[in-house]
């Protein structure tokens, strides 16, 4: 059942170093409060999982914080590149990054064996690519009735994923709207779960579109404002896309990036 | 002079012309967004756009910046899980056309958006990766790519398959099963490329107005092949620019 | 894309002798006067799916359209058993209905495969039950991952799906809230597809839970008010539970049921 | 006297009283649905009540008579299809218990909802089948099961098993890889039974006031054990008996 925690306790006392967490989000909806506060708690060695890495991912790699990445498409949407990915996976820094690389319809489906309690999922997927050959984890499946090829997924079971939603209510039931992406699948296939939300209201009225998420799958509700910007939150705030566009400058240069990374943590101390 | 237009322009305008009303577009984020949208607003209002966010049958009024803009979901008929739109919407083929970009293309039009260079671990350049590319060129009816071209962009042999094409030539996707007829269109600022019927090799079959051929060579990373019955694009219609340029702007 | 036509024209065109025919429904929005119509058309030899098989089941199956049903439940629910459905299964009246059984999980997973474009489900079901030994669409597969051992289904590829929904507008978009059940996926894994409607309306507001099914999915809409009767459309009219009763009485007794069925037909005439 | 009760009164508020307060339930049909929802007006306002129609959390005013009314949606935290309620919900065993009827049962908790009689394809008596109930009993973290108590009911060995319980005594769930525990306590309208810890055999381990161990035995069709420390259940409480009443006529 949900407890409602300050973001500081909830990642303090759900993400460990080593860990396998999501930080789930298409666009919308980005977690990136909850990704900088495990930045500014020093977490180590962790396996980070998401269909779309994007800036706050390149400040989680960049602050050395992950040794591995499990991905499907790691950009600054409608800017360019994530400088801090390109320079751990070519150059090691600040620690070297493993990667583990899908396509969206395969990372989806991991999330949906691993939501569904089964060991792995079946697609149309990857055929004739060269990505068979670098990740392990797709392999030939065939059909018991037909005798047709397809392909296997495994289970994707994080240890912790990691959401942004508009509300809860005060037992910690969760409602979010808009693009969802794989939010659902992502917090119901992890052991733990937190979702920052906008507001905690007394109650959820029904919207449309709208996807709950009962207090009895999700480990702890923190209430963090705005706490998927620069990213946006649908009837709450847009996208700032100028902060997108200045992430390209600060992520391009170490010291630049350096910088920004020492406030990040002063802002705590 | 209001017909007075960019390379870009007449690209974008190209591929919005392919896009017929009433057919289904998976759309990828970029040029083929752009013109996708722009074909909805000029000559296709039928037109189903679907966006791997989830959103079914979006109609922005402005021109998207990422697949999961606020936008496409207040607009969309129907906005579905990211597992949804790949399972149900994308994997049966029902959607007609994929329209996607890319960062290296090939002469038999597999895509690349993994890295360049030819060791996977210690890349030139680490691109983005696959995203949704791999399974629409898959499954999709056909596919159609639009990018700039040049010689770093239109290469012998792709450094790495992120989206199969046709391999290595004719016949190729039958082997493997794969449903969709594949890349069947290449738009650039150029002109157009087409898969030989033959071989499968993608051959230049229009420039656009005022392009020389020997441009279209230049800007080719293999020996291009040229259609015997070569033609012009079109120029932009008054209409067609006066559209693109106020999407452009919203 | 969905045309608008009558029920009449819609089930002529659409459903012939020896199709794969699934109407949906759980409970909720049952698509009864569709049923009936099949019935007054006289069309035979079906193949009839359903996770839960009911009265307007009951009643193909008595007036002889079928001669097979996939299914994982069949009852009259609230009330009992189906008469018409045992009387085939066990006498063989008014024709032989094959069977093939499994269960709502099963089923369910086989219309998700089949709205996928897969060939087969993957699930944790059957296991030590007496259901695989009478059901061939029931067989192990090995997880490649794991080798741990599952179960594979067949996908559902109905000819035709048939569900009732509240809404449509005048393109043939369809919108359909409360308990949808498997509606969308029997529909996507359908090569055709009939929507009865309460109303046809000029613009589908958007509604908390509400399922919309796009016109370039569905072959036809019929707009049919109180189609879904005796079950419920909620917005539109409670269940009929005596109706459910009384079908108990006239489902029980062949002559009952002829004389029941004579006056179905004879409405057309 | 408002304390008078019948056998199915008892039978009902004793299942109620299996279901602890925080604990979520996939909710069977007719006398578990009763059951279940008496424990959530009576004691357990924090139960979680889910339907295989897509119900999650539901929490309807009067008894619903089906799996499916409209009550049951109206008053749920979420309603999800029916393939997600199955796979996301039920099959990871997230559900603590899964509560059941049967039409047959046998000694060691096997269901049979199938086929009365040994031939499948020419059954004595035709059942509706296995519905939710073979992945319901599969998963959950335990299983309860509620019906009235005969020998009709109550045999040796099913005819079918339409959902397993112990198979042929301990040890058979976990050689199958079935990861709940199974029947872990039968009511009926004459006592309680619990598996044999040693033999997860059907063992009475209470009977309901009034009832003579007798008509327990009687009413079973296989040699009934007696646990050493028979118990009589609590008799219904007036409050139990009050939320049961209004639960009924509402």
């Amino acid at each position: 059942m949900a407890e409602l925690l300050s973001l500081e306790e909830a990642v303090g006392r759900l993400v460990h170093d080593g860990d396998t967490v999501a930080l789930e989000g298409f666009t919308h909806l980005i977690p990136v409060a909850a990704g900088q506060e495990i930045i500014r708690q020093g977490r180590r060695g962790l396996t980070l999982v998401r269909m779309t890495p994007d800036i706050v991912y390149d400040q989680l790699i960049g602050a050395g914080c992950a040794s591995k990445l499990v991905f499907s498409w790691g950009g600054n949407p409608g800017v360019g590149s994530l400088h801090r990915f390109r320079d751990a996976v070519q150059h090691d820094w600040p620690v070297p990054l493993e990667i583990e690389e899908h396509s969206h319809a395969g990372m989806a489906n991991r999330y949906v064996a691993g939501a569904s309690g089964l060991p792995f999922a079946v697609l149309r997927g990857y055929t004739g690519t060269d990505l068979p050959a670098q990740t392990e984890t797709i392999r030939p499946i065939t059909c018991p009735f037909t005798g047709e090829r397809l392909t296997a997924v495994p289970a994707l079971n994080p240890d912790v994923t990691i959401v942004h939603a508009q509300r809860a209510d005060r037992s910690g039931n969760v409602q979010m709207w808009g693009i969802t992406g794989v939010q659902k699948e992502a917090v119901l296939a992890a052991k733990r779960s937190i979702v920052t939300v906008e507001e905690i209201v007394d109650e959820l009225e029904p919207r449309p579109g709208a996807v709950v998420l009962p207090a009895w799958v999700v480990s702890a509700v923190a209430e963090v404002p705005g706490g998927a910007k620069p990213s946006y939150a649908a009837g709450y705030y847009e996208r700032d896309n100028s902060a997108y566009q200045a992430w390209d400058e600060i992520g391009r240069d170490r010291e630049e990036f350096t910088k920004w990374l020492n406030e990040l943590k002063g802002v705590k101390a | 002079m209001s017909t007075d237009y960019t390379a870009d322009e007449m690209m974008s305008i190209a591929a919005a012309r392919a896009l017929g009303d009433g057919m289904s577009c998976f759309v990828g984020i970029g040029l083929p967004s752009k013109a996708a949208n722009l074909a909805r607003r000029a000559h296709a209002p039928n037109l189903t756009l679907i966006y791997e966010s989830g959103c079914l049958g979006a109609k922005p009024s402005h021109l998207p910046l990422s697949i999961g803009d606020g936008e496409l979901a207040d607009t969309a008929d129907a906005v579905v899980s990211v597992p949804e739109v790949f399972n149900y919407w994308l994997q049966p083929g029902r959607i007609d056309v994929g329209f996607l970009g890319a960062a290296q293309l090939d002469k038999f039009g597999n895509i690349n958006t993994t890295v360049i260079g030819s060791d996977y671990h210690d890349p030139k350049v680490r691109l983005p990766g696959a995203g949704g590319a791999p399974e629409i060129a898959a499954s999709c009816g056909e596919v159609f790519i639009v990018l700039r071209q040049s010689p770093r962009a239109f290469v012998e042999k792709v450094d790495f398959v992120t989206s199969f094409g046709h391999g290595t030539g004719k016949g190729d996707r039958e082997k493997l099963g794969l449903p969709g007829k594949g890349p069947t269109l290449v738009v650039t600022d150029l002109g157009l490329m087409r898969p030989d019927p033959e071989t499968a090799e993608l051959t230049l079959t229009e420039l656009h107005p005022g392009v020389e051929l020997d441009q279209a060579v230049k800007a080719t990373g293999w020996t291009l092949k040229v259609a015997d019955d070569l033609k012009v694009t079109p120029a932009p219609t008054e209409q067609e620019l006066t559209v693109l340029r106020e999407l452009e702007k919203a």
